[in-house]
């Protein structure tokens, strides 16, 4: 009986308290038709010794490849002591803080998050979190709907060099409410947003705009001016940021004339590991003005009987369980545990260490570019620099390329051409500071070799 | 004692050295992009961090240190290996776009999750990509809305709601697009058959029901509401926050649910974080298999798993999240589903049944008001202290806060809605009898302290970090992030 | 600077409060001459992450081979939940419990073990752990001789079936005190202690006798005619255990006549790892009457201010610290970590769970004998029933087969002749609860096909 | 709040079924060995245990939570990824007595760490097996024998050691068969120089020193020391206790030690652990490299490691150990040294002595006596209540406790035993001066309340779990186990 704690003892006991005959009678409201037999295609129970086997022969299958993809999912070192104390019993087994007084611990925490997203964003406002990355986008976007009551048709500018996926999702989540995305396309050379893909729609009712920073590709993007070009065509400007590019650039509060309006991103890079996509976390920040139309948590710092300083969850009456129907989001859980990591992992990086960690992996992807454009038959795609990620082409299909070096244990790349159909044989690649010199030159000549037996067969 | 912010450890020049490399590295940022103004993060040691963090902890309760028999959260024991085998450096390192041919063992565990799923469900397909209890909800509804569209059926505008539903399900309705409308309960706690009638109709899209309730009772009159909204032409949300309560003794697809979410931080014991991560997959019946969130684990006739995206199922209402969903919380799942095996899976419901039960006798037996008196619970149930509020002042929140001083988490206070100061209180299977009985001693004193010494009883609670907070101050002078010059 | 959180300002400051010019000038009592320069063969400092990369390339190098080898270290199942607590930091980074009422945890914890070892040895009183197993027999062969005030000989008779290395230990650290260790053979059929051996030193002065249980060899011996023998010749009975074999079989307590005077033993099988032979711990219980002859640390229940109860160090007279060179023991240090996994480990497993370990671990090494004896060229050498270990004689040098078997992942058990040149070709293996009939069956096929192009060369 | 026994959780019949085989398993135990009574263990289900383990957690302080100044004990930071490398289910799952072909991953770690501490100490050779100082203590002292009977020296009986010392010195002289015998030290903490002299003959086996001593000064007459002993035909052993204070400044072997032990969970950070485990490695001089404990890790020329044994070093003084030590630990004490490096390692003693002298003069200025005013401290120094207790009867004791309340753990306190009524203040390199300047407010708070209600003061402990405990109860009534049926 797994998990279970009763003694033979303590059931015939609670029955007789209960006063029922037997544990099968407490289910004696469920029409008999309706019960199920036994589970047949459920497995019989493992003990743990058991799955612990199972699941490490999984995990060594899968082995620990060398990966040199990005893509939306960053590869960096994450300090031990993060998880370690993440994954304390008081922190992991909790629940979202309702009880303030008996959760003050997760409630400071999320409270000393919402300062470090506001400080690094440059905003004054953080919630708590949400899912991932790209539904921050699409409740930053429905948000941005709300927030700008001036505009009626609801239509966003969603540049082309957006994360394909998270517009998929935007899509997913957003059409049922009568979102219009409207996509910018980038320029081929400098795989940006040109500012002509704005200027087309001046003066036509925008919502908002999205400002990807760096985009898809690892460019930077005219995030000044596009911000600028957002306010003064009454369009709300929604930055899209990796939070770690945010350690050497502009903060986006501190874009164009008056800053964004909204700024959200995936939170991964910041103390979350790769782990097959998830749990990551989404989050986001706004300026005070908009503060009322935050979806999710968000925690505010106050006073109990005796004016002594505490923390409890604030400005409940925009969510699900006040207002239900009205609510400014469906959302109710938030990423809690990660948004713990994050915390921990920016607590301990600090400024320098993030710094530090954004410059060795710009530096990184830069030497990346440099040895495998040193091959013949690569090239680089964009001019101008990048952060994390570059998009290099090939002289011939990438997908067997991959694959072949996924046999060598590299993850080599992100192919393009599936999603940008016009990006034919063009792989996105990534170096971050995990890499080392040796990294890149073992990739670099493993690419090197397989490159050459593709054009001799 | 006050723990200080992690900024006020911060000073100038401080860093946990150790954490990131330290050489200069040569960057081609456009001067025009630099940061010049403060990045905002405290500059600690790496000791300053572990220490406060580690301290910080210890101002939690949690399953892990009380019993916390939170009403609808399922806060039940979250098995350790589950953490240690999710967190295998294999699995944290494996990159959520690494190829298929080096991703054959996480796919495994993701593909035997599903068939298990299924399984327990009694449904036809499952996609475990949405990442909480809300987006699994969010993604039910929005199938329903796909398939009616797909039939070209398109003039269904509304999703019938009890009024005893979670705040989510409206919320999720009004994001798909439908305008939610609520149905009445009985005075037995189930769905009131004559007003369901009224509110069916061609406008009906579906509706979207937890059963049990959340009123901790089963719905009896689960297949008459099943053939009265599939006669209208609508389908039936499971709301799985319940589903701990019937594990291996009903299944939603046999009651004739369409779809269902899954809570599997709550059924699946995956651990809640202090507020996350969730995880909502979402099962379905044949009618809407087309329609699932995409990716889904396939399995081809060699035997190797692969990813189903939109080319194999176009008709899928899309991408939920960046990749699929929070797979480290699917991997604890499956452990968590292995080792319960198939009769485990029978006992969650009995035990969690029988626990509910016991401390329903044994607290009506201590003389407190049962919501639904004539009911049996679930894996939790409802009491009322509307009498004791009308006696003597006492609120739901007075007891709330008193149990803490007791050593117990408190019950879920204020919901559902319907029953005033009231107390929904789920102790899980995972829970000893003991702790049951502990909990009904505390609760008898603060029923007697209510009597005797209300003031008393009003300034709970007094063992913790600390007292009672001011919510009304937190909310009017908004501070949510520290400003060091602003104090 | 890793670990050190000091600024310029605060070097400075601080500096200037002590009224020192540098940081140098606070070691101006070093004399000149004997200050080192750099230290030139240490390497240069690595980052977290630099270090963690090694790390996991030469954990990598030596893999999880499959273990038939015990030999004194076990493989058992150790619950997920014993390390995650044990290494929270308030166990993990906690000293020795000296201010009793900031150290309750490790004081309750290490009182419960205490209880614990009592009662699995059926003794009265227990200390907090020792080292190992081989030292916490060094140490209770001390103690006997200090107990033991009718003995003036100093002379244990030490059978040749304890572990070859626990008689080296005791070697090392009994020589210096003049305890004389005599050997007592085996019977080479039965692989135990025969009555004669003991018999030969009737009427001599004989201060302990040393019971393994089971010996070296998994065999057991006649623990209760061996504890008689030692008590009827006015000696001590000590008893050398596997604590996971007490489960099954009776307490030392309960030996004999009268039971065994001390028991010690390695407390490895109960939670520690491996681990490449450490930190594991030695425990000791023995009866009342010898209780301040125990060395180590030794937890005691008692009251607070106000009457409450608290756990606290108690009988410290008995150590180092205190009476110095008249101490029971030079012991300082237990091993408190491990105590703490043991503690969680034995109470998770519980009664019925270490008993089912113990009988699948005997089921296991008897389905492991099985299998090779099946084979041409094997044979068990001793008769009778064992625990968790077993000797294989086989007809051909095991040497080369344990190295090719290495080649495959598998650690093939452990060579006997070494150490008893009389088991010529001779193997002691083991299968512990963690192996399946697969694993077995896979052992037995290699070792096969070895075997026979060994025979066909 | 009390806890209670796990023993008190305990139900006949329950357990964590996860947790074991269930099947029944066939074994041919002979009857009259079966066990017939209980085994003593408590019958509690996993969530049980975990709850019961987690919350005993938090009644301990510790480095993770709080300011430790323990003198002499070095409770700096454990780098936590110290423990998480060590712990690589590689390592876990790695039998000792692995062949060398499976080994050579552990092998290198342990080779590279020899090589690095034998650099840090100024030694020739170093053996890692030692399981905790103590037990280093022995192997150095048996060395010692081990070299004077191999030249056929056995005369000398005695081995000289400090009145200062730690209590394990003149314990592990006794274990080996030497007669400990005491130097008094000078009024200004070094040995007395006329003394020694005269202690000094053909008796002499050798003399255990740590410098700096236990009184937190650096023995500034070392090499006098040094060449006074050898010339007598003694050796000199250096007890690593305080190694903290010299890394990188002052070699033992340059002081003229011929053997040295380091405690590794000292000077290289592993845990402390409750209590253990410890390490002892042991350095040597050139005349020792024989006598060394076995077994040492060498590199063969093909560059391969391997174990050195018996049959590669026969004047070995012997095993003591199982298998090599506390191998778990060693490869902590690996990780923090490759971190730190070869500036790191120098910066240790540089900011121990920072921050030792910094708060040294702090309480020297806020009017604490120290036991040496002249002297700098090492990394570590002595205050002495004798003034205040004459004054108004405060003890060290009463400080110690009422430190607890404030939030830090006491000092070491009435010892080293010359000193009356002290305290040995060890702070460590990896506190921050803020924690520092906490403890000095708390100090002159309690200062403050000595004067003003040592009756309050005396009563202290307040706020920990439990108040000032009854040790002479505990050592007088023993109950050193839990009795249900006694109680």
């Amino acid at each position: 009986m797994p998990f279970i704690p009763h003694t033979e003892t303590d059931v015939e006991q609670m029955l007789a308290a209960i006063g029922a005959p037997s544990v099968e009678a407490l289910f004696d409201e469920i029409p008999a038709d309706l019960r199920c037999g036994r589970l047949e295609r459920v497995p019989e129970g493992m003990t743990e010794m058991e799955i612990t086997r199972l699941m490490h022969e999984r995990a060594d299958a899968d082995g620990r490849p060398l990966n040199f993809i990005g893509a939306g999912a960053y590869e960096h070192h994450v300090p031990a002591a993060v998880w370690e104390i993440v994954t304390r019993g008081e922190f992991y087994s909790a629940y979202t803080p309702y009880q303030a007084e008996a959760s003050q611990g997760t409630l400071q925490v999320i409270y000393e998050f919402q300062t470090m997203m506001c400080g690094l964003t440059g905003l004054d406002v953080s919630n708590a979190s949400l899912y991932d990355g790209a539904t921050a986008l699409a409740e930053a976007l429905l948000m941005a709907v709300r927030a700008n009551r001036k505009s009626k048709s609801r239509r966003i500018l969603m540049p082309r060099s957006v994360s394909p996926v998270y517009r998929q999702v935007v899509d997913t989540i957003c059409s049922t409410q009568g979102l219009e995305l409207v996509e910018l396309d980038y320029d081929a050379q400098a795989g940006t947003t040109p500012e002509s893909a704005l200027a087309e729609h001046a003066g036509t009712d925008v919502t908002a705009v999205v400002i990807p920073h760096p985009n898809f590709f690892g460019c930077f993007e005219a995030v000044d001016a596009m911000t600028d070009w957002a306010h003064a065509n009454g369009a709300l400007a929604v930055a899209l940021v990796n939070p770690v590019a945010l350690a050497l650039t502009r903060a986006p509060g501190e874009w164009g004339e008056r800053g964004v309006d909204i700024c959200c991103g995936e939170g991964q890079p910041l103390g979350s590991p790769l782990s097959s996509g998830g749990p990551y976390f989404g989050f986001m920040t706004c300026t005070q003005a908009l503060v009322r139309q935050l979806p999710g948590r968000i925690v505010g710092r106050t006073v109990d009987l005796d004016g002594k300083p505490g923390f409890a969850l604030t400005l409940q009456a925009r969510e699900q369980h006040i207002r239900r129907g009205k609510a400014t989001s469906n959302i109710c859980t938030n990423q809690g545990l990660l948004v713990t990591a994050a915390t921990i992992h920016m607590s301990i990086l600090g400024p320098q260490g993030l710094q530090q960690v954004a410059r060795a992996s710009m530096a990184n992807t830069r030497k990346l570019v440099a040895a495998l454009t040193a091959l013949p038959g690569i090239e680089q795609v964009f001019t101008g620099a990048g952060f994390h990620e570059a998009v290099l082409r090939f002289d011939q299909p990438v997908r067997p390329l991959i694959d072949a070096l996924g046999a060598d244990g590299i993850i080599g790349g992100y192919a393009l051409e599936r999603v940008y159909p016009e990006l034919e044989h063009c792989l996105l690649v990534c170096a971050t500071e995990t890499k080392t010199a040796a990294d890149i030159d073992h990739f670099a000549q493993r690419l090197a070799t397989l490159m050459r037996s593709a054009t001799a067969a | 004692m006050t723990e200080s912010l992690i900024f006020e450890h911060s000073r100038s020049g401080r860093a946990a050295w150790a954490q990131f490399p330290s050489d200069g590295f040569d960057v081609d940022l456009p001067p025009e992009l630099a940061r010049q103004s403060d990045l905002g993060l405290p500059e600690v040691s790496e000791l300053q961090a572990v220490r406060h963090f580690t301290r910080l902890s210890q101002r939690n309760f949690s399953i892990d240190t009380h019993f916390y028999p939170l009403g609808s959260c399922t806060m039940k024991y979250n098995p350790r290996a589950c953490n240690r085998l999710a967190m295998l450096p294999e699995f944290l390192s494996r990159h959520p776009l690494a190829p298929v041919s080096a991703s054959q063992g996480f796919l495994a565990c993701m593909f035997d999750l599903q068939e298990i799923l299924k399984d327990v469900t009694g449904m036809r397909g499952v996609s475990l990509t949405p990442m909480a209890g809300a987006q699994g909800e969010f993604a039910g509804v929005a199938m329903i809305r796909a398939y009616h569209d797909a039939r070209g059926d398109t003039e269904r505008t509304e999703i019938l709601v009890p009024d005893a539903a979670h705040g989510t399900n409206p919320a999720t309705a009004s994001m798909c697009g439908y305008v939610p409308r609520e149905i009445p309960t009985d005075d037995q706690g189930d769905v009131d058959i004559e007003a369901l009638k009224l509110a069916l109709g061609p406008k009906t899209a579906g509706i979207m029901l937890t059963n049990p309730s959340t009123l901790g009772v089963f719905e009896r009159k689960i297949s008459e509401i099943s053939k009265l909204v599939h006669e209208a032409g609508g389908l039936l949300y499971y709301d799985g926050a319940n589903l701990n309560a019937i594990l291996g003794k009903v299944r939603p697809g046999d009651m004739g649910f369409d779809v269902i979410h899954m809570n599997l931080h709550k059924t699946f014991s995956t651990p809640h974080g202090g507020g996350g991560p969730g995880s909502g997959a979402v099962g379905v019946s044949e009618r809407l298999l087309p329609f699932m969130p995409i990716p889904v684990v396939g399995q081809g006739s060699d035997g190797a798993y692969r990813w189903l995206d939109e080319d194999d199922m176009p008709q899928s209402i899309g991408r939920l999240s960046a990749f699929m969903g929070n797979a480290g919380v699917l991997l604890r799942a499956y452990v968590y589903a292995r080792m319960l095996g198939r009769d485990g899976m029978h006992r969650v419901a009995e035990f969690a049944a029988l626990n509910a039960n016991y401390l329903m006798a044994r607290l009506r037996d201590a003389g407190f008001d049962l919501a639904f008196p004539d009911r049996r619970a679930s894996h939790e149930f409802i009491i009322t202290l509307k009498r004791q509020n009308k006696a003597v002042g006492v609120t739901a929140t007075d007891v709330a806060k008193r149990l803490l001083d007791h050593g117990f988490h408190a019950p879920t206070v204020y919901f559902p809605l319907l029953v005033p100061e009231c107390l929904l209180i789920e102790p899980t299977e995972t829970e000893s009898r003991e702790a049951l009985d502990g909990f009904v001693e505390a609760m008898i004193a603060i029923a007697r302290e209510a009597e005797d010494d209300i003031e008393q009883l009003r300034g709970a609670p007094y063992t913790m970090p600390v007292r009672r907070l001011d919510d009304v101050r937190a909310a009017r002078q908004l501070d949510v992030r520290y400003q060091p010059d602003a104090a």
